[in-house]
């Protein structure tokens, strides 16, 4: 049985692979996230897409944290609120659009929408709409990846709400006895749709994964700069063959657990709401470090958000303009 | 609209109150509730929020928080302890959010609470009802459309209910809280908001008594769930058509009240089963199974079976729409039926 | 016992080799590990143990604990594993030890593997084969005795078989490994040790094509699994006394060849369908609609079903015994049908 | 969130309500569960009983040494090994044998079998073949001992085998979120059935309950003092309404994972097995105890083995000689 590593090296907060373009890029991705969930939530309230739409606003920094630390051919799962994810790994906005309105140019053909995007050249395994269905899923992504020497490592992507399926704690058992390069990336954003996490959530989060013996850290969630050093050194470690790692990301969503979650008054407050957004957000807090560092200036963060909102624009327009597939399209694709 | 033993109550005035199928099923639930303290609701979301469908609305402030109970998203966990609980001393009903969830509790339900009863010798009872919901079009996708209860169908030990109307839905909950047998409780999410007639008196529909929806004598449509709505839709169509359509709920696919449909198409000859889960090794291959042997000898053509479309459930509306069955389909199904004979 | 494709392979005097259903699946496991690094063997005690049925002893020392794994109890983690690695480059082999514990993958396989082809719009595949075991008779009681192919076989995106005989078992399990969808692959455990002709060519089954087992006029047996030797023992018994049985095996619930089926039953007009599963919402009911609808005209009577009573399975040996469908019964049902017409 | 409470207080092993007469009590009972499973063996290997058999010689200790501590209607949970559990709480041996031999005198009108006696009247909810099967079961049980306010403990037997099992992780959370009296009780034999478990359990044990918060302590399970007074603790607690807790016995089982286990030198060696029968018996510990502190002379153990051999002829021959239950009655009690 392996030893159970509890230490945590604390670090600077810097990596050494963020040069000031890493930054601006992460930057850019961030405020990616955020304008396209924006757009997202115009379509629905809209009536233009249909479903549901789980956004991802507030919790920017998690995985673009994380995704800016991983190759293309690495690979992550997602869940239910998984446009972050999707983009940050590498996901075209427009293609992304059009899959949440059920078109045939959509990354899934339109068969998978909001919930589903999957995307094989960004090493996107899916988002999974099942409640921690997704951590065998990436735990066995790391397997084939050790298996065939191919160096990528997987990243399983969870809300906390996970941590109530046991499937978990059976993936990660097999990912620590078999050394797997997997990271679990648990994105504590508080609620369990609209059940605070402390009411089904009993004794220590860390100590969870660590009772497997696996490394297991906690970083703020809303600090990118944070995430991606924590992350840099979880994934460098499992590429060196050291195995998997679980990584505690406290963040909080903006909005409601889905678009049609308006009066949420019964289960949190305004205030709370408001403090998060105005305290500690992860645009504005990195925004501010780098405008402070001199690494960017506010006119040109401002300049990027201008051209990020132009392409969203046209993305949207693609997606509205795009062909829904064919009625006929239907059973195929149900086997390969 | 109702069994003959139902009639009595709905004759009189008080009949005429009307709620949606949702609100009859709270009703339901609220009533045995506040007779029998040892009934307890848990599930995720079910207390505070009422569930992500609002259906259990208020319950929580009037039994509080201790017999309304929020769990963690656990489904096979606290499936299990439910069961444990039922054999002690409660008579817990237990929500699974969206019935493609129903995958992860299998175990519990199919290899431990449908067997304790027998392993037991008869020794040990598990009094719990499952109440999770089914159906597509919602644009959820394919975790969150399907219709499984098939699967539990399959499991003897287990009872299996599918109401069709708030009427149905209310005396049916009733009988399956009274059950002494673990009972699943199968909801179609597109019905929650159907409205229908619910006399105010206590009443229960006993499981395993189908009810017969609309009288007719050209063809039988034997359907379940929301696709009675389907069926009395297209019956409706076909009245204009000049065809006399008989609507069949089975109300539970088990118990299963195989003489009501049988008997139903001895006298009309023809058969459409419709039901929305899937139709290859679903219920509606039972169904026509049961009636084709019944009734081999008065059918004049074979029993024709409507389901969902053998595919993942798609997320795209025009892909979507056409996997679920439509009272366009049924209605040329059983006029095509109609005049090849 | 062959089909029209496979005539080749059975005709030389190769053919005349003989192994048990155990040993044909352990052959064309190896033969297939041999020609594809890719494919790795996960379960419980499928290593040094070789299975606890032994199915695999020797595979470990000849492909390493590398290749065959062992894995803690956990089902459905190693399942949801597996189907990640089959996503990504590898072709697992998982072994479900008892086939009552699909229960527990049952989220993995239905909700997962079977979606993730079509979810993703046709990008990624999920080459994965699943073996486990059904069937009843070994006094183990209600937990380890179930046959719940039915379950799979409604699900789409899902392709389920069960060899009935070693050569059959041999190439459709060739076939299940080469096919690039998730694939599950029942065993009766009672037929491990039936010898039956393997010819030592390479050789592989489609799947979805039905077997002749034996061809007959007067009654169709259509059987599964096991069920196909209960069949043909039955067909035998009633050779004797002046019946003639045809015996046909659909080697796959899904895909299914309904063709060979339907054919069949217009050519005899009488039809026995015989699986080990519940019949009740089980395979019979499907097998029995489709030839109901397909050779409707051509029936003389009703399709009859045999599957296991609607029971738990119970762990009483006279009690066990009357669970399960036998020759006898076979050979008077269908006795009793030709009799009546 | 609960604390996580880690502590073990170290106390003596002689608990308070075991005077002699409850050692002596012990003994027998422990001795009982050894000729019981003796006579198992025997019936099986003459081909009598039907099915499998999972015999529970050499890990007496942990099912009387808590068993001892609980009341006749508190509840227990056992499993496929579970004949020591059910007859540690009461079960009387002549129904038993009934039972394995699928009679109708049985405790379950032979329709369970080994591996699903179950006995209202002793509080056993049952053994379970799936392996963790009755984790939420046994939860369950406290769940309404406490709702009911019946003072009752429920105890969850389980072999260190469904530390595999999700459903195991979810029950615990449960439990601690809700303060429910149940002792998960796991029987480290050291072997999934043919594989050493740490070849299938990564990390630390005790880690897995102490992560939800629950108490957890580890005890020799072959030193039934040590076992009952650690369970006499735990359970006092979980009565007091202090919540669950968490027992790991260190145990061996000596013969094979079923009776027709007996070539077993590919996975444990003839050596290793000698050691524990010889050095770590748990009947021979306790009574060699027993005599050294005068509790007992030797003479009056054999005089208990020999009147418990007696009683056992006269249990099997009870089952040998009553009858199967008639066919008719396989389609009773499907329904309730
Ligand atoms: C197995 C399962 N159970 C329940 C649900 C319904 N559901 C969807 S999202 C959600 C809450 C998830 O909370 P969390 O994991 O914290 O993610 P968040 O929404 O906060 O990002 C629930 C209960 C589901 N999709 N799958
Ligand atoms: C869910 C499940 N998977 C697999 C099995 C087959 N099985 C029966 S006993 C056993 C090993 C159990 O090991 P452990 O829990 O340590 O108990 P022990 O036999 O050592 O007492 C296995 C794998 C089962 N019964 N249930
Ligand atoms: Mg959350
Ligand atoms: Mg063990």
């Amino acid at each position: 049985m392996a030893n159970t590593k509890t230490s945590v090296s604390k670090q600077s907060s810097s990596s050494p692979d963020s040069g000031p373009d890493a930054y601006i890029q992460m930057y850019r991705k961030m405020a990616g996230i955020r304008l396209f969930e924006e757009r997202v939530n115009d379509l629905y309230t809209r009536a233009l897409m249909p479903g549901l739409a789980h956004l991802y606003i507030g919790e920017e920094a998690v995985a673009v944290g994380i995704c800016s630390t991983l190759r293309s051919d690495d690979y992550i799962t997602s869940t239910h609120r998984g446009h972050g994810h999707c983009l940050a790994k590498g996901a075209a906005p427009d293609r992304m659009f059009a899959e949440l309105l059920g078109k045939e140019a959509g990354y899934c053909r339109g068969k998978g929408g909001s919930m589903h995007i999957a995307d094989p050249d960004t090493g996107n395994l899916g988002a999974n709409a099942i409640v921690g269905g997704s951590t065998g899923i990436a735990t066995g992504a790391a397997f084939s990846a050790k298996r065939l020497g191919n160096g990528r490592v997987s990243v399983c992507f969870f809300g906390e709400g996970a941590l109530g399926q046991g499937v978990l704690y059976e993936s990660m058992n097999l990912a620590q006895l078999w050394k797997l390069p997997v990271i679990y990336v648990c994105e504590n954003n508080t609620y369990n749709e609209y059940t605070h996490y402390s009411e089904t959530t009993a004794g220590d989060v860390l100590g969870r994964p660590r009772a497997f013996g696996i490394l297991a850290e906690r970083v703020d969630g809303q600090d990118v700069r944070a995430v991606h050093a924590a992350a840099q050194r979880l994934v460098d470690r499992a590429r060196a063959g050291e195995g998997p790692a679980f990584l505690l990301c406290d963040t909080y969503r903006y909005r409601g657990h889905h678009v049609g979650d308006v009066s949420r008054e019964y289960y949190r407050s305004k205030q709370e709401e408001q403090k998060w957004m105005s305290e500690r957000d992860p645009i504005g807090l990195f925004s501010d470090w780098l405008i402070a560092e001199h690494r960017a200036t506010a006119a040109q963060l401002q300049s990027i958000s201008a051209e990020i909102q132009s392409a969203m624009d046209a993305a949207v327009q693609f997606a509205l303009s795009a062909p829904y597939p064919d009625p006929s399209e239907v059973q195929q694709d149900v086997y390969a | 609209m109702s069994t003959p033993e139902m009639k009595s109550v709905m004759e009189p005035a008080a009949a005429q109150r009307e709620l949606t199928l949702g609100e009859a099923i709270k009703e339901a639930l609220a009533e045995e509730m506040r007779r029998d303290p040892r009934i307890v609701i848990m599930g995720e979301d079910v207390a505070e929020a009422g569930t992500v469908f609002k259906v259990l609305s208020g319950l929580s402030a009037e039994f509080g928080t201790d017999r309304v109970i929020d769990t963690p998203i656990s489904e096979a966990g606290f499936t299990g302890l439910a069961i444990g609980a039922a054999m002690t001393g409660l008579r817990p009903v237990v929500d699974i959010m969206f019935g493609d969830f129903i995958a992860l509790v299998m175990d519990q339900m199919a290899n431990q609470a449908a067997k304790v009863h027998y392993m037991s010798g008869g020794k040990w009872k598990v009094p719990l009802v499952m109440r999770t919901t089914l159906g597509a079009s919602r644009r959820s996708a394919a975790q969150h459309s399907q219709s499984l209860h098939a699967w539990f169908s399959h499991v003897p030990g287990l009872k299996v209910v599918l109401p069709s109307t708030p009427f149905d839905a209310k005396g049916l909950m009733k009988s399956a809280i009274r059950d002494d047998n673990p009972v699943i409780f199968f909801e179609d999410k597109m019905m929650y908001k159907l409205k229908g007639n619910v006399p105010a008196e206590d009443y229960a529909i006993p499981l395993g008594v189908a009810d017969i929806k609309r009288s007719g004598d050209d063809i039988t449509l034997v359907a379940t769930s929301s696709m009675v709505q389907v069926a009395l839709g297209a019956a409706k169509m076909l009245e204009d058509a000049g065809i006399s359509a008989e609507v069949v709920d089975p109300r539970t696919t088990w118990p299963l009240d195989e003489e009501t449909l049988v008997e139903s198409v001895k006298k009309t000859s023809r058969a459409i089963v419709i039901d929305e889960g899937y139709a290859r090794y679903g219920v509606t291959a039972e169904l026509a199974s049961v009636i084709a042997e019944g009734a081999f000898h008065y059918l004049d053509q074979p029993v024709k079976r409507i389901g969902a479309m053998h595919v993942p459930i798609p997320f795209s509306p025009p892909l979507e729409d056409v996997t679920v069955p439509t009272e366009q389909m049924v209605f040329e199904a059983a006029r095509g039926m109609c005049r090849r004979s």
